[in-house]
């Protein structure tokens, strides 16, 4: 049973922000008393709105992506849980500008279900709401089914990507069509080395025995795909590669933003060792890393494993993701 | 014998499927967790928990704005698939109780729960046989209009019903999941029962016990 | 048992620094095929040169914080053993541009044995070598034998100040008085939920029952000085803020720095939800919080747990931190 | 019989000590893992491991050389605590060798472990008692000077040398962790043997293994 460093487990979700926004109050202020964060230097004037979210428990994931150059709002659900539809409405008032707001998410069908709620009461009061979904994990469905697959890391390069791009006065047409292109161009795949639990209970939502790491397991503890003989760093990154290459597929020559993203226990030693492979794998396979960032963007509580993200970057994706770090 | 349901009615059978609910928290969280993320039993009891205090504390004057309200409130302001699945659930009978008197009979406790059915089918895209909720409600359903049929007293049609539902709840264990989390699972979701399907049976149950308490 | 995603045990040093080199090249490099990370721009004129390290096994120490503006080069030792003195040796003299070097680390009796040797080695070739040893953690000895408390987190701090203090032409003996000055005003304390493991054998280095925390956990798996039943988020940094404050002590108007360091398994969600307490506690004590920073500083592997640093600013010190964060 | 200990013999040793401790480095893994970061027996062995291969690979013309090199290989290398103290451990013999000739008598031997024993308190600030690898060389030492003045042969003497180390290092689980990792423990630490301690009987043990397998 985990153990956590919490108060009263309802609260988990209220404290998180109270937390996070004393932390940053010159960067972010809070919405009234709801669940959701937003720049506070609000309303930006003549500017596309984006507002991110979903369910709390993965974070940085989402309230550390909002500030000036990244989004205009998170809304939070409760841990796991998407976000009911009177935070993404509020989110959505607070945050046009007059030139519409883009819901940019991952495709979970509670999210969905919740956000479009949200979007037709914004709708019905004249507010332009586009929606652009995240599925960029590959195990979640196959290609021809592409609108099934759910989003993961993904997350942290479109954030900073919309970011930028609103900020540079694109329109929302614009804004849609270069995010969806985005979302087009990446693919994930992770591996779980051990469960994660619901912090409200301590109780591990699935358990994965001595010696086994799963592939393609959900952030939220669903089942992955393939469950395998723990295997080494170099073949583990070898075997998502290989699964991400192929699906889009990423071709020699092709030019790419690489994300390692830790899940929650696993150390950044683990990660280094995984990055190292990664580069000499893509090297060996003509693909050019333009930048790569390793730590953790989405992350599942105490779960140990690594996902790996790649997205293929044209002329105008690595201008508004601006420069290597 | 009464045969149909006022506003009383539906006002006790919330806060018995708030009872229920609570008393199965760690049941229905557990079969979430098998098959999903394991937050069912949290979020659709907070659900309820916060539509029983919000009523407590408010005037309705019809079955339908005591409906809406409720479906409105779990739709709102719980989130996750609980809010929009289950608030639906509330809200379309809410909707289609606008028409009715308010003395709801076998026939229109049909069309409600048909119409928020429907609804739920339309905005989750899930259809009998997935894996879902909808297994407890579709059977439920068809168990209500055989018994219309038969004639016979609503509390025995209630009574039917929360058995159809329960049977139907049962045999999702026998179902791979297609909609929802526990989609990615595929093959491996054969053998565990879903636990918006058993959520249903808890509150259809409690119809028929809100009925049964007073005869 | 831990599962861990790396290849061959004995490799982890070497696949760690390899990984990191290749994702941050323009940044540093490795010193020949020692575990030595350099600046990529080495050797900086006219500039005390600044060299950190210590064990493996606490990433981002120490590799991570090499580069312009912080440290010169970085010494790693054997997972959470002393790196040996050629190393230190190799660095310095790489890193030496005449003006001396600063040996700035944790005080553990390996580390201090194995960097003594390295520092007569250099003193023997004329190299001006001083020492400075960071002993913030409070648990570890009582105040009357502060010389024999061990470091942690103020790592993160020190290695700022020393980084900005150093390529501003400070000189040597300047130099050691600040960076003397910032270790004794900051003072550190943290609690462990759960054990760590070595990663080269997955075993635990302890156990810790369900239900139980530590105070004052050895960054090693030392055994630490009290077991309590679990404590809330709120108790724990209240009483981790009682024994820190009472060290120094810290007073009224005291204006500091805060670090909110979490061990390896414990999520920014829990690390927010003890950064909310700090802040009120701190606040109701007049004590001003100048910047805080929170998130995994001086990590031991998966052990779930947080510690807190405190670090009393004077002009001097706060002109090298920098602006806040 | 063969009462000295030449340049072959301490290769030898040192060969032996190698071997015996690859067989226990998981047991003094887990010694330094009840009461220090459980990295002993890894790091000693690697330490004896690197040795053995360069030596195998250079000729030595004398005993001082020979054990400077393997002080100093262990030192320079190795890291950790284990590094300058065991390696302090050879390159004093060493030193303290310089000035005897290439027949290491019980006598030059006293002398060379004695210093060894001074410079690794010195260096290392520990005194007997502190639950350190210091309370198995410090009453091995005892007996060898015991065993002189009563005339022992060489042999005998290295035996009742060791078991001293050996009873030293048994005596450490009634101590309480002064120096090392082990002190923040406190009075936790007792009831458990020190792994440098372990080690150092481990060590001691070879010279009079080597010994007793010519005679
Ligand atoms: N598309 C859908 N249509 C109808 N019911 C669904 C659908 N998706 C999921 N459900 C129901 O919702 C339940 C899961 O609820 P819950 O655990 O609260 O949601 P979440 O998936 O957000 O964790 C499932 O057991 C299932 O009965
Ligand atoms: N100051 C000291 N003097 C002598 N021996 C020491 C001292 N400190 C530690 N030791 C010995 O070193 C051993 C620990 O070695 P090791 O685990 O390799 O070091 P580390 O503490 O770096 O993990 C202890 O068991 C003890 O016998
Ligand atoms: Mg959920
Ligand atoms: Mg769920
Ligand atoms: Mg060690
Ligand atoms: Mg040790």
């Amino acid at each position: 049973m985990a153990r956590k460093l919490i108060n009263n487990p309802n609260d988990l979700v209220n404290e998180l922000i109270e937390g996070y926004i004393l932390f940053n109050s010159s960067k972010v202020k809070r919405l009234g008393d709801l669940n959701v964060i937003i720049r506070a230097d609000l309303p930006v004037k003549d500017k596309v709105g984006i507002v991110i979210g979903g369910g709390s428990g993965h974070e940085p994931l989402f309230l550390e992506y909002v500030g000036k150059g990244i989004a205009d709002a998170a809304v939070h659900g409760q841990i796991f849980a998407a976000p009911s539809p009177d935070l993404t409405y509020n989110a959505i008032k607070a945050v046009d500008s007059g030139r519409g707001v883009i819901l940019l998410y991952n495709n979970y069908a509670g999210d969905v279900l919740n956000f479009n709620i949200a979007q037709e009461m914004a709708a019905d009061e004249g507010i332009n709401v586009q929606t652009v979904l995240i599925n960029d994990e590959i195990s979640s469905a196959p290609k021809e089914r592409m609108e099934d697959r759910r989003g993961t890391t993904a997350d942290h390069l479109l954030f900073k990507i919309a970011g930028a791009a609103s900020g540079e006065d694109m329109d929302m047409d614009s804004l849609v069509r270069l995010l969806r292109k985005a979302v087009y161009n990446s693919r994930s795949l992770g591996v779980s080395l051990s469960a994660c639990s619901l912090p409200q209970t301590g109780f591990a939502t699935f358990t994965l025995e001595d010696g086994k790491m799963e592939f393609g397991m959900g952030l939220h503890g669903e089942a992955g795909v393939k469950k395998v003989d723990l295997m080494s760093a170099d073949d583990t990154a070898k075997t998502i590669l290989d699964y991400i290459i192929d699906d889009l597929p990423f071709k020699k020559d092709d030019e790419v933003l690489v994300v390692v993203n830790g899940y929650g226990s696993t150390t950044r030693m683990e990660m280094f060792i995984v990055t190292r492979k990664i580069y000499s794998y893509l090297n060996g396979k003509g693909i050019s890393i333009y930048s790569a960032e390793v730590g953790e963007f989405c992350t599942s509580q105490e779960m140990a494993g690594v996902s790996i993200t790649l997205m293929k970057l044209d002329a105008e994706i690595k201008k508004y993701y601006g420069c290597p770090v | 014998m009464k045969n149909y349901l006022d506003l009383e009615d539906f006002k006790k059978i919330i806060f018995r499927i708030n009872e229920n609910v609570e008393k199965n928290i760690e049941y229905l969280s557990k079969l979430d967790s098998v098959i999903g993320d394991g937050d069912h039993g949290i979020t659709i009891s907070s659900g309820f928990r916060s539509t029983v205090e919000k009523i407590s504390e408010k005037d309705f004057t019809s079955i339908s704005e005591f409906l809406k309200f409720v479906g409105n409130n779990f739709m709102l302001t719980i989130g996750g698939t609980t809010g929009p699945i289950f608030g639906y659930l509330f809200s379309e009978m809410g909707k289609t109780a606008e028409g009715l008197n308010e003395k709801i009979s076998p026939d229109d406790l049909c069309l409600m729960f048909t119409n928020s059915l429907n609804k739920i089918m339309k905005i989750g895209g899930a259809k009998p046989g997935d894996k879902t909720m909808i297994d407890a409600l579709y059977p439920a359903i068809n168990s209500l209009k055989e018994s219309i049929s038969q004639k016979l007293s609503l509390k025995n049609s209630l009574y039917l019903m929360a058995e159809a539902a329960k049977k139907g709840a049962e045999l999702t264990k026998e179902m791979i999941a297609i909609k929802g989390r526990a989609r990615y699972l595929g093959e491996r979701s054969l053998g565990y029962q879903d636990a918006g399907a058993t959520s249903t049976y808890i509150i259809i149950s409690a119809f028929f016990e809100i009925l049964n308490d007073q005869q």
